[in-house]
Protein backbone atom coordinates (compact mmCIF):
# COMPACT_ATOMS: atom_id res chain seq x y z
CA UNK A 1 0.00 0.00 0.00
CA UNK A 2 3.08 2.49 1.02
CA UNK A 3 4.39 1.93 -1.97
CA UNK A 4 0.75 2.78 -4.53
CA UNK A 5 1.34 6.22 -6.36
CA UNK A 6 0.37 8.79 -3.55
CA UNK A 7 -3.42 10.31 -3.14
CA UNK A 8 -4.58 13.16 -5.50
CA UNK A 9 -5.71 16.82 -3.74
CA UNK A 10 -9.09 15.22 -4.13
CA UNK A 11 -8.83 11.95 -2.27
CA UNK A 12 -6.28 13.44 0.74
CA UNK A 13 -9.02 16.00 1.06
CA UNK A 14 -11.68 13.01 1.56
CA UNK A 15 -9.22 10.46 3.58
CA UNK A 16 -8.72 14.11 6.19
CA UNK A 17 -12.20 14.25 6.62
CA UNK A 18 -13.12 10.86 6.70
CA UNK A 19 -10.16 10.70 10.18
CA UNK A 20 -11.45 13.98 11.68
CA UNK A 21 -15.20 12.47 11.09
CA UNK A 22 -13.85 9.19 13.13
CA UNK A 23 -12.12 11.12 15.39
CA UNK A 24 -14.88 13.43 16.26
CA UNK A 25 -17.25 10.51 16.63
CA UNK A 26 -14.79 8.97 19.33
CA UNK A 27 -14.55 11.75 21.78
CA UNK A 28 -18.42 12.15 21.24
CA UNK A 29 -18.53 8.72 22.44
CA UNK A 30 -16.61 8.96 25.21
CA UNK A 31 -18.28 11.87 26.32
CA UNK A 32 -21.91 11.07 26.19
CA UNK A 33 -20.40 7.98 28.16
CA UNK A 34 -19.12 9.86 30.84
CA UNK A 35 -21.92 11.69 30.41
CA UNK A 36 -24.24 9.08 31.26
CA UNK A 37 -22.23 7.29 33.40
CA UNK A 38 -21.35 9.87 36.00
CA UNK A 39 -25.33 10.50 36.16
CA UNK A 40 -26.35 6.78 36.67
CA UNK A 41 -23.32 5.66 39.10
CA UNK A 42 -22.16 9.04 41.47
CA UNK A 43 -24.70 10.09 44.08
CA UNK A 44 -25.64 14.18 43.42
CA UNK A 45 -25.08 15.31 46.41
CA UNK A 46 -21.49 15.78 46.63
CA UNK A 47 -21.03 14.56 50.44
CA UNK A 48 -17.14 14.12 49.53
CA UNK A 49 -14.70 14.42 46.91
CA UNK A 50 -13.47 10.94 46.67
CA UNK A 51 -15.58 8.41 44.54
CA UNK A 52 -16.52 5.87 46.86
CA UNK A 53 -15.79 1.56 46.41
CA UNK A 54 -19.62 1.71 45.33
CA UNK A 55 -19.36 3.92 42.49
CA UNK A 56 -15.86 3.46 41.70
CA UNK A 57 -17.69 -0.23 40.72
CA UNK A 58 -20.74 0.99 38.98
CA UNK A 59 -18.35 3.14 36.86
CA UNK A 60 -16.17 0.05 35.56
CA UNK A 61 -19.50 -1.64 34.96
CA UNK A 62 -21.25 1.25 33.01
CA UNK A 63 -18.66 1.70 30.71
CA UNK A 64 -18.50 -2.24 30.00
CA UNK A 65 -22.00 -2.51 29.37
CA UNK A 66 -22.23 0.84 27.41
CA UNK A 67 -19.57 -0.63 25.14
CA UNK A 68 -21.38 -3.59 24.88
CA UNK A 69 -24.51 -1.39 23.81
CA UNK A 70 -22.68 0.31 21.34
CA UNK A 71 -21.15 -2.90 20.23
CA UNK A 72 -24.64 -4.58 19.73
CA UNK A 73 -25.99 -1.33 17.59
CA UNK A 74 -23.84 -1.20 15.59
CA UNK A 75 -24.10 -5.00 14.68
CA UNK A 76 -28.01 -4.19 13.98
CA UNK A 77 -26.77 -1.41 12.03
CA UNK A 78 -25.34 -4.00 9.60
CA UNK A 79 -21.70 -3.92 11.01
CA UNK A 80 -19.31 -5.51 13.47
CA UNK A 81 -17.36 -3.13 15.56
CA UNK A 82 -19.56 0.39 15.62
CA UNK A 83 -19.69 2.53 13.04
CA UNK A 84 -16.20 2.32 11.82
CA UNK B 1 -30.83 26.00 0.92
CA UNK B 2 -33.51 28.74 -1.22
CA UNK B 3 -33.15 29.19 -4.81
CA UNK B 4 -31.00 32.42 -5.15
CA UNK B 5 -27.94 30.04 -3.53
CA UNK B 6 -28.46 27.73 -5.66
CA UNK B 7 -28.17 29.52 -8.63
CA UNK B 8 -25.24 31.38 -7.47
CA UNK B 9 -23.75 27.50 -7.23
CA UNK B 10 -24.61 26.74 -10.78
CA UNK B 11 -22.16 29.92 -11.85
CA UNK B 12 -19.17 27.94 -10.06
CA UNK B 13 -16.82 26.13 -11.85
CA UNK B 14 -16.96 21.87 -11.79
CA UNK B 15 -13.95 22.13 -9.18
CA UNK B 16 -16.47 24.21 -6.97
CA UNK B 17 -19.27 21.62 -7.26
CA UNK B 18 -17.35 18.53 -6.66
CA UNK B 19 -15.98 20.52 -3.08
CA UNK B 20 -19.65 21.53 -2.85
CA UNK B 21 -20.79 17.56 -3.05
CA UNK B 22 -17.45 16.46 -1.02
CA UNK B 23 -18.76 18.79 1.96
CA UNK B 24 -22.24 17.48 1.44
CA UNK B 25 -20.95 13.80 2.23
CA UNK B 26 -19.03 15.18 4.67
CA UNK B 27 -21.70 16.90 6.41
CA UNK B 28 -23.80 13.59 6.35
CA UNK B 29 -21.42 11.19 7.88
CA UNK B 30 -21.21 13.64 10.45
CA UNK B 31 -24.64 13.44 11.17
CA UNK B 32 -25.07 9.73 10.77
CA UNK B 33 -22.55 9.58 13.32
CA UNK B 34 -23.89 11.54 15.68
CA UNK B 35 -27.65 9.80 15.14
CA UNK B 36 -25.94 6.62 15.83
CA UNK B 37 -24.20 8.00 18.69
CA UNK B 38 -27.79 9.58 20.28
CA UNK B 39 -29.26 5.85 19.87
CA UNK B 40 -26.83 4.64 21.59
CA UNK B 41 -26.99 7.09 24.77
CA UNK B 42 -30.74 6.85 24.53
CA UNK B 43 -31.17 2.82 24.50
CA UNK B 44 -28.26 2.38 26.77
CA UNK B 45 -30.31 5.45 29.30
CA UNK B 46 -33.72 3.54 28.80
CA UNK B 47 -32.43 -0.02 28.93
CA UNK B 48 -29.97 -0.23 31.55
CA UNK B 49 -30.23 0.79 35.00
CA UNK B 50 -28.55 -2.32 37.28
CA UNK B 51 -24.79 -1.93 37.29
CA UNK B 52 -24.29 -5.24 39.53
CA UNK B 53 -22.55 -7.28 36.89
CA UNK B 54 -20.37 -5.63 34.02
CA UNK B 55 -21.83 -7.48 31.15
CA UNK B 56 -25.85 -6.95 30.05
CA UNK B 57 -28.47 -9.18 31.26
CA UNK B 58 -30.73 -11.30 28.44
CA UNK B 59 -33.43 -8.49 29.55
CA UNK B 60 -31.63 -5.62 29.36
CA UNK B 61 -30.59 -7.09 25.69
CA UNK B 62 -33.36 -7.38 23.94
CA UNK B 63 -34.21 -3.92 25.68
CA UNK B 64 -31.70 -2.53 23.72
CA UNK B 65 -32.37 -4.44 20.17
CA UNK B 66 -36.24 -3.34 20.31
CA UNK B 67 -35.47 0.26 21.30
CA UNK B 68 -32.73 0.35 18.49
CA UNK B 69 -35.19 -0.81 16.25
CA UNK B 70 -38.07 1.08 17.13
CA UNK B 71 -35.54 4.24 16.82
CA UNK B 72 -34.62 3.61 13.66
CA UNK B 73 -38.00 2.65 12.25
CA UNK B 74 -39.36 6.30 13.78
CA UNK B 75 -36.58 8.07 12.55
CA UNK B 76 -37.37 7.02 8.74
CA UNK B 77 -40.92 7.47 9.46
CA UNK B 78 -39.77 11.66 10.82
CA UNK B 79 -37.56 12.00 7.65
CA UNK B 80 -40.41 10.78 5.25
CA UNK B 81 -43.19 13.50 6.93
CA UNK B 82 -40.01 15.98 7.01
CA UNK B 83 -39.72 16.16 3.36
CA UNK B 84 -43.04 16.06 2.72
CA UNK B 85 -42.88 19.27 4.66
CA UNK B 86 -39.76 20.92 2.82
CA UNK B 87 -41.54 20.14 -0.30
CA UNK B 88 -44.21 21.89 1.10
CA UNK B 89 -42.89 24.86 1.68
CA UNK B 90 -41.41 25.38 -1.43
CA UNK B 91 -44.76 25.24 -3.65
CA UNK B 92 -47.65 28.26 -3.22
CA UNK B 93 -50.20 25.62 -1.22
CA UNK C 1 -27.74 34.98 -13.21
CA UNK C 2 -25.43 32.12 -14.36
CA UNK C 3 -24.39 35.02 -16.97
CA UNK C 4 -23.06 37.14 -14.11
CA UNK C 5 -19.44 37.58 -13.96
CA UNK C 6 -17.55 34.63 -11.63
CA UNK C 7 -17.59 34.99 -8.00
CA UNK C 8 -14.32 35.87 -6.04
CA UNK C 9 -12.37 33.75 -3.76
CA UNK C 10 -13.49 35.48 -0.77
CA UNK C 11 -17.24 35.55 -2.31
CA UNK C 12 -16.83 31.59 -2.62
CA UNK C 13 -16.02 31.09 0.61
CA UNK C 14 -18.64 33.67 1.83
CA UNK C 15 -21.26 31.44 -0.55
CA UNK C 16 -19.63 27.64 0.62
CA UNK C 17 -19.55 28.81 4.07
CA UNK C 18 -23.32 29.53 4.17
CA UNK C 19 -24.46 27.20 2.43
CA UNK C 20 -22.60 24.48 5.38
CA UNK C 21 -24.54 26.73 7.94
CA UNK C 22 -27.89 26.46 6.27
CA UNK C 23 -27.21 22.35 6.20
CA UNK C 24 -25.98 22.17 9.72
CA UNK C 25 -29.14 23.78 10.88
CA UNK C 26 -31.32 21.72 8.73
CA UNK C 27 -29.65 18.89 10.41
CA UNK C 28 -30.09 19.66 13.64
CA UNK C 29 -33.67 20.70 13.32
CA UNK C 30 -34.55 17.37 12.02
CA UNK C 31 -32.64 15.56 14.48
CA UNK C 32 -34.07 17.75 17.70
CA UNK C 33 -37.56 16.89 15.79
CA UNK C 34 -36.76 13.02 15.83
CA UNK C 35 -35.28 13.24 19.44
CA UNK C 36 -38.27 15.19 20.67
CA UNK C 37 -40.92 13.17 19.03
CA UNK C 38 -39.45 9.86 20.15
CA UNK C 39 -39.45 11.39 23.59
CA UNK C 40 -43.11 12.38 23.52
CA UNK C 41 -45.24 9.37 20.98
CA UNK C 42 -43.22 6.10 22.03
CA UNK C 43 -43.37 4.26 24.92
CA UNK C 44 -39.49 3.67 26.57
CA UNK C 45 -40.15 0.08 28.13
CA UNK C 46 -39.63 -1.52 24.26
CA UNK C 47 -42.02 -3.80 25.14
CA UNK C 48 -42.23 -4.80 21.23
CA UNK C 49 -39.87 -3.85 18.30
CA UNK C 50 -42.42 -2.30 16.21
CA UNK C 51 -44.24 0.89 16.24
CA UNK C 52 -47.60 0.58 16.72
CA UNK C 53 -50.96 2.61 15.31
CA UNK C 54 -51.25 4.70 18.14
CA UNK C 55 -47.47 6.02 17.96
CA UNK C 56 -47.32 6.33 14.23
CA UNK C 57 -49.96 8.73 14.13
CA UNK C 58 -48.89 10.35 17.59
CA UNK C 59 -45.34 10.91 15.04
CA UNK C 60 -47.34 12.16 12.30
CA UNK C 61 -48.85 14.78 14.54
CA UNK C 62 -46.26 15.65 16.30
CA UNK C 63 -43.62 16.24 13.20
CA UNK C 64 -46.50 18.42 11.71
CA UNK C 65 -46.79 20.52 14.68
CA UNK C 66 -42.82 21.18 15.15
CA UNK C 67 -42.84 22.26 11.91
CA UNK C 68 -45.56 24.91 12.53
CA UNK C 69 -43.75 25.80 15.93
CA UNK C 70 -40.40 26.28 13.81
CA UNK C 71 -42.31 28.16 11.32
CA UNK C 72 -44.47 29.84 14.20
CA UNK C 73 -41.03 31.07 15.67
CA UNK C 74 -39.41 32.10 12.38
CA UNK C 75 -42.54 34.73 12.41
CA UNK C 76 -41.80 36.29 15.62
CA UNK C 77 -38.09 37.08 14.90
CA UNK C 78 -39.35 38.64 11.70
CA UNK C 79 -39.21 36.55 8.74
CA UNK C 80 -42.16 34.00 6.87
CA UNK C 81 -40.31 30.41 6.97
CA UNK C 82 -38.20 29.99 9.46
CA UNK C 83 -34.64 31.31 9.26
CA UNK C 84 -33.61 31.26 6.12
CA UNK D 1 -9.24 35.97 23.21
CA UNK D 2 -6.44 37.42 25.36
CA UNK D 3 -4.16 40.43 24.52
CA UNK D 4 -0.96 38.50 23.56
CA UNK D 5 -3.50 36.75 20.89
CA UNK D 6 -4.62 40.01 19.53
CA UNK D 7 -1.32 41.14 19.55
CA UNK D 8 -0.75 38.27 17.07
CA UNK D 9 -3.67 39.56 15.15
CA UNK D 10 -2.44 43.03 14.50
CA UNK D 11 0.76 41.43 13.08
CA UNK D 12 -1.16 39.99 10.36
CA UNK D 13 -1.46 41.29 6.60
CA UNK D 14 -4.97 42.79 5.73
CA UNK D 15 -6.12 39.71 3.95
CA UNK D 16 -5.46 37.88 7.05
CA UNK D 17 -7.93 39.91 9.36
CA UNK D 18 -10.41 39.96 6.45
CA UNK D 19 -10.42 35.99 7.39
CA UNK D 20 -10.67 36.49 10.54
CA UNK D 21 -13.85 38.40 10.35
CA UNK D 22 -15.42 36.17 7.69
CA UNK D 23 -14.82 33.35 10.67
CA UNK D 24 -16.00 35.55 13.21
CA UNK D 25 -19.36 36.48 11.06
CA UNK D 26 -19.63 32.54 10.39
CA UNK D 27 -19.25 31.54 14.08
CA UNK D 28 -22.08 33.96 15.01
CA UNK D 29 -24.38 32.57 12.54
CA UNK D 30 -23.75 29.10 13.69
CA UNK D 31 -24.65 30.43 16.70
CA UNK D 32 -27.70 32.17 16.09
CA UNK D 33 -29.12 29.26 14.34
CA UNK D 34 -28.15 26.76 17.11
CA UNK D 35 -29.69 29.37 19.51
CA UNK D 36 -33.14 28.77 16.96
CA UNK D 37 -33.00 25.51 17.34
CA UNK D 38 -32.56 25.54 21.07
CA UNK D 39 -35.72 27.86 21.04
CA UNK D 40 -37.86 25.95 19.22
CA UNK D 41 -37.53 22.63 21.07
CA UNK D 42 -37.77 24.41 23.97
CA UNK D 43 -41.03 25.99 23.05
CA UNK D 44 -41.88 23.04 21.54
CA UNK D 45 -41.61 20.56 24.68
CA UNK D 46 -42.98 23.15 27.14
CA UNK D 47 -45.92 24.40 25.17
CA UNK D 48 -47.39 21.01 23.19
CA UNK D 49 -48.52 17.46 24.53
CA UNK D 50 -51.54 16.35 23.19
CA UNK D 51 -51.41 14.72 19.84
CA UNK D 52 -54.88 14.02 18.95
CA UNK D 53 -54.87 16.89 15.58
CA UNK D 54 -52.03 17.42 13.44
CA UNK D 55 -52.26 21.57 13.87
CA UNK D 56 -52.13 23.55 16.73
CA UNK D 57 -54.33 24.60 18.81
CA UNK D 58 -54.96 28.22 20.14
CA UNK D 59 -53.54 27.41 23.51
CA UNK D 60 -50.81 25.99 22.34
CA UNK D 61 -49.75 28.22 19.89
CA UNK D 62 -50.11 30.97 22.23
CA UNK D 63 -48.08 29.42 24.89
CA UNK D 64 -45.42 28.86 22.11
CA UNK D 65 -45.62 32.60 21.15
CA UNK D 66 -45.29 33.72 25.08
CA UNK D 67 -42.06 31.22 25.58
CA UNK D 68 -40.42 32.91 22.59
CA UNK D 69 -41.20 36.39 23.47
CA UNK D 70 -39.70 35.38 27.04
CA UNK D 71 -36.98 33.46 25.77
CA UNK D 72 -35.81 36.19 23.61
CA UNK D 73 -35.91 38.85 26.80
CA UNK D 74 -34.64 36.25 28.49
CA UNK D 75 -31.25 35.96 26.29
CA UNK D 76 -30.99 39.69 25.61
CA UNK D 77 -30.79 40.55 29.45
CA UNK D 78 -28.17 37.43 30.05
CA UNK D 79 -26.46 38.66 27.49
CA UNK D 80 -25.94 42.17 29.12
CA UNK D 81 -25.05 40.54 32.40
CA UNK D 82 -22.68 38.47 30.89
CA UNK D 83 -20.93 41.36 28.79
CA UNK D 84 -20.66 43.59 32.29
CA UNK D 85 -19.07 40.69 33.92
CA UNK D 86 -16.70 39.72 30.68
CA UNK D 87 -15.43 43.60 31.16
CA UNK D 88 -14.92 43.00 34.84
CA UNK D 89 -13.15 40.21 34.22
CA UNK D 90 -10.43 42.39 31.94
CA UNK D 91 -10.36 45.40 35.08
CA UNK D 92 -8.58 44.72 38.24
CA UNK D 93 -11.65 44.62 40.31
CA UNK E 1 5.47 42.23 19.56
CA UNK E 2 4.07 44.05 16.31
CA UNK E 3 7.40 44.86 15.25
CA UNK E 4 8.44 40.71 15.42
CA UNK E 5 8.71 38.93 12.16
CA UNK E 6 5.24 37.81 10.25
CA UNK E 7 4.24 34.02 11.53
CA UNK E 8 4.48 31.13 9.20
CA UNK E 9 1.66 29.99 7.55
CA UNK E 10 1.77 27.08 10.03
CA UNK E 11 1.93 29.66 12.73
CA UNK E 12 -0.82 31.60 10.82
CA UNK E 13 -3.38 28.20 11.19
CA UNK E 14 -2.09 27.64 14.81
CA UNK E 15 -3.32 31.34 15.54
CA UNK E 16 -6.84 30.91 13.92
CA UNK E 17 -7.52 27.54 14.79
CA UNK E 18 -7.05 28.94 18.47
CA UNK E 19 -9.22 32.16 18.11
CA UNK E 20 -11.97 29.82 16.63
CA UNK E 21 -11.11 27.69 19.52
CA UNK E 22 -11.99 30.16 22.02
CA UNK E 23 -14.56 31.80 20.41
CA UNK E 24 -16.49 28.50 20.52
CA UNK E 25 -15.98 28.00 23.84
CA UNK E 26 -16.99 31.37 24.92
CA UNK E 27 -20.44 30.85 22.61
CA UNK E 28 -21.14 27.70 24.11
CA UNK E 29 -20.39 28.98 27.86
CA UNK E 30 -23.16 31.83 27.02
CA UNK E 31 -25.64 28.89 25.37
CA UNK E 32 -25.28 26.75 28.45
CA UNK E 33 -25.97 29.62 30.90
CA UNK E 34 -28.41 31.53 28.64
CA UNK E 35 -30.36 27.61 28.93
CA UNK E 36 -29.37 26.89 33.04
CA UNK E 37 -30.60 30.30 33.76
CA UNK E 38 -34.35 30.10 31.59
CA UNK E 39 -34.45 26.34 33.34
CA UNK E 40 -33.72 27.72 36.71
CA UNK E 41 -35.78 31.38 36.57
CA UNK E 42 -38.36 31.43 34.17
CA UNK E 43 -41.92 29.86 35.36
CA UNK E 44 -42.66 27.27 32.17
CA UNK E 45 -46.86 27.87 31.95
CA UNK E 46 -45.98 31.28 30.14
CA UNK E 47 -48.99 33.11 31.59
CA UNK E 48 -47.76 36.08 30.49
CA UNK E 49 -45.14 37.21 27.73
CA UNK E 50 -42.99 39.88 29.90
CA UNK E 51 -40.79 38.59 32.09
CA UNK E 52 -41.40 39.88 36.13
CA UNK E 53 -39.46 41.12 38.53
CA UNK E 54 -39.13 38.09 40.58
CA UNK E 55 -37.81 36.29 37.02
CA UNK E 56 -35.59 39.32 36.29
CA UNK E 57 -33.87 39.52 39.55
CA UNK E 58 -33.30 36.07 39.45
CA UNK E 59 -31.88 35.77 36.46
CA UNK E 60 -29.14 38.64 37.29
CA UNK E 61 -28.47 36.52 40.35
CA UNK E 62 -27.99 33.35 38.51
CA UNK E 63 -25.96 34.77 35.76
CA UNK E 64 -23.69 35.72 38.71
CA UNK E 65 -23.22 32.56 40.35
CA UNK E 66 -22.85 30.69 37.20
CA UNK E 67 -20.01 32.83 36.17
CA UNK E 68 -18.32 32.10 40.04
CA UNK E 69 -19.02 28.45 39.27
CA UNK E 70 -17.12 28.64 35.99
CA UNK E 71 -14.48 30.98 37.61
CA UNK E 72 -13.70 28.23 40.59
CA UNK E 73 -13.69 25.31 38.29
CA UNK E 74 -11.32 27.20 36.17
CA UNK E 75 -9.16 27.70 39.53
CA UNK E 76 -9.56 23.87 40.67
CA UNK E 77 -8.40 22.89 36.99
CA UNK E 78 -5.28 24.99 37.66
CA UNK E 79 -5.33 28.31 36.27
CA UNK E 80 -7.34 32.01 37.29
CA UNK E 81 -9.74 32.47 35.41
CA UNK E 82 -11.45 30.23 33.53
CA UNK E 83 -9.56 27.86 30.95
CA UNK E 84 -7.83 30.70 29.02
CA UNK F 1 -9.56 4.56 12.84
CA UNK F 2 -9.17 1.27 10.94
CA UNK F 3 -5.94 0.38 9.68
CA UNK F 4 -6.15 0.42 5.46
CA UNK F 5 -6.94 4.40 6.86
CA UNK F 6 -3.85 4.26 8.95
CA UNK F 7 -1.84 3.01 6.05
CA UNK F 8 -3.24 5.74 3.56
CA UNK F 9 -1.34 8.06 6.15
CA UNK F 10 1.92 6.62 5.89
CA UNK F 11 1.97 7.15 2.37
CA UNK F 12 1.63 10.70 2.81
CA UNK F 13 4.11 13.47 2.88
CA UNK F 14 5.79 14.80 5.70
CA UNK F 15 3.64 18.18 5.37
CA UNK F 16 0.36 16.05 5.68
CA UNK F 17 1.44 14.34 8.66
CA UNK F 18 2.02 18.11 10.38
CA UNK F 19 -0.89 18.98 9.31
CA UNK F 20 -2.89 15.40 10.77
CA UNK F 21 -1.14 16.48 14.41
CA UNK F 22 -2.39 19.75 14.17
CA UNK F 23 -5.96 18.63 13.36
CA UNK F 24 -5.90 16.80 16.03
CA UNK F 25 -4.56 19.18 18.65
CA UNK F 26 -7.26 21.41 17.33
CA UNK F 27 -9.68 18.60 17.96
CA UNK F 28 -8.08 17.74 21.70
CA UNK F 29 -8.52 21.07 22.75
CA UNK F 30 -12.18 22.07 21.61
CA UNK F 31 -12.80 18.37 23.46
CA UNK F 32 -11.52 19.67 26.76
CA UNK F 33 -12.76 22.66 26.34
CA UNK F 34 -16.52 21.24 25.94
CA UNK F 35 -16.02 19.12 28.64
CA UNK F 36 -15.37 22.43 30.77
CA UNK F 37 -18.16 23.69 29.70
CA UNK F 38 -19.96 20.45 30.73
CA UNK F 39 -18.63 19.84 34.13
CA UNK F 40 -19.42 23.98 35.06
CA UNK F 41 -22.93 23.13 33.40
CA UNK F 42 -23.63 19.98 35.37
CA UNK F 43 -21.83 21.34 39.03
CA UNK F 44 -24.01 24.80 38.95
CA UNK F 45 -27.14 22.44 38.20
CA UNK F 46 -26.86 20.26 41.00
CA UNK F 47 -25.29 22.63 43.36
CA UNK F 48 -27.12 25.74 42.68
CA UNK F 49 -30.77 26.07 43.66
CA UNK F 50 -31.22 29.37 45.29
CA UNK F 51 -30.94 33.04 43.90
CA UNK F 52 -31.87 35.12 47.15
CA UNK F 53 -28.17 36.58 46.53
CA UNK F 54 -26.04 36.94 43.89
CA UNK F 55 -22.91 35.47 45.34
CA UNK F 56 -22.46 31.99 46.20
CA UNK F 57 -22.53 31.02 49.81
CA UNK F 58 -20.44 28.47 51.78
CA UNK F 59 -22.39 25.20 51.38
CA UNK F 60 -23.31 25.61 47.66
CA UNK F 61 -18.73 26.58 47.05
CA UNK F 62 -18.14 23.31 48.54
CA UNK F 63 -20.59 21.68 46.28
CA UNK F 64 -19.24 22.79 43.44
CA UNK F 65 -15.56 21.91 44.64
CA UNK F 66 -16.55 18.29 45.68
CA UNK F 67 -18.81 18.30 42.25
CA UNK F 68 -15.79 19.33 39.93
CA UNK F 69 -13.22 16.60 41.44
CA UNK F 70 -15.64 13.82 41.82
CA UNK F 71 -16.17 14.06 37.83
CA UNK F 72 -12.75 14.95 37.02
CA UNK F 73 -11.74 11.76 38.82
CA UNK F 74 -14.43 10.26 37.20
CA UNK F 75 -13.55 11.23 33.79
CA UNK F 76 -9.49 9.62 34.26
CA UNK F 77 -11.32 6.33 35.26
CA UNK F 78 -13.56 6.22 32.39
CA UNK F 79 -10.47 7.45 30.30
CA UNK F 80 -8.67 4.30 31.85
CA UNK F 81 -11.20 1.63 31.48
CA UNK F 82 -12.58 3.27 27.72
CA UNK F 83 -9.03 3.10 26.53
CA UNK F 84 -8.86 -0.66 27.68
CA UNK F 85 -11.93 -1.61 25.98
CA UNK F 86 -10.40 -0.17 22.67
CA UNK F 87 -7.52 -1.96 22.57
CA UNK F 88 -9.02 -4.98 23.44
CA UNK F 89 -11.29 -4.51 20.29
CA UNK F 90 -8.05 -4.42 18.21
CA UNK F 91 -7.08 -8.30 19.44
CA UNK F 92 -8.59 -11.52 18.26
CA UNK F 93 -10.90 -12.73 21.77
Amino acid sequence: MAASKPPSALEKEQIFGMAEKEMEYRVELFNKLTQTCFSKCVENRYKESELNMGENSCIDRCVSKYWQVNNLVGQLLGNNQGPM
Amino acid sequence: MDKSMLADLDSLPEEDKVRMSTMIDQLQIRDSLRMYNSLVERCFTDCVDTFRRKTLDKQEETCVRRCAEKFLKHSMRVGMRFAELNQGAATPD
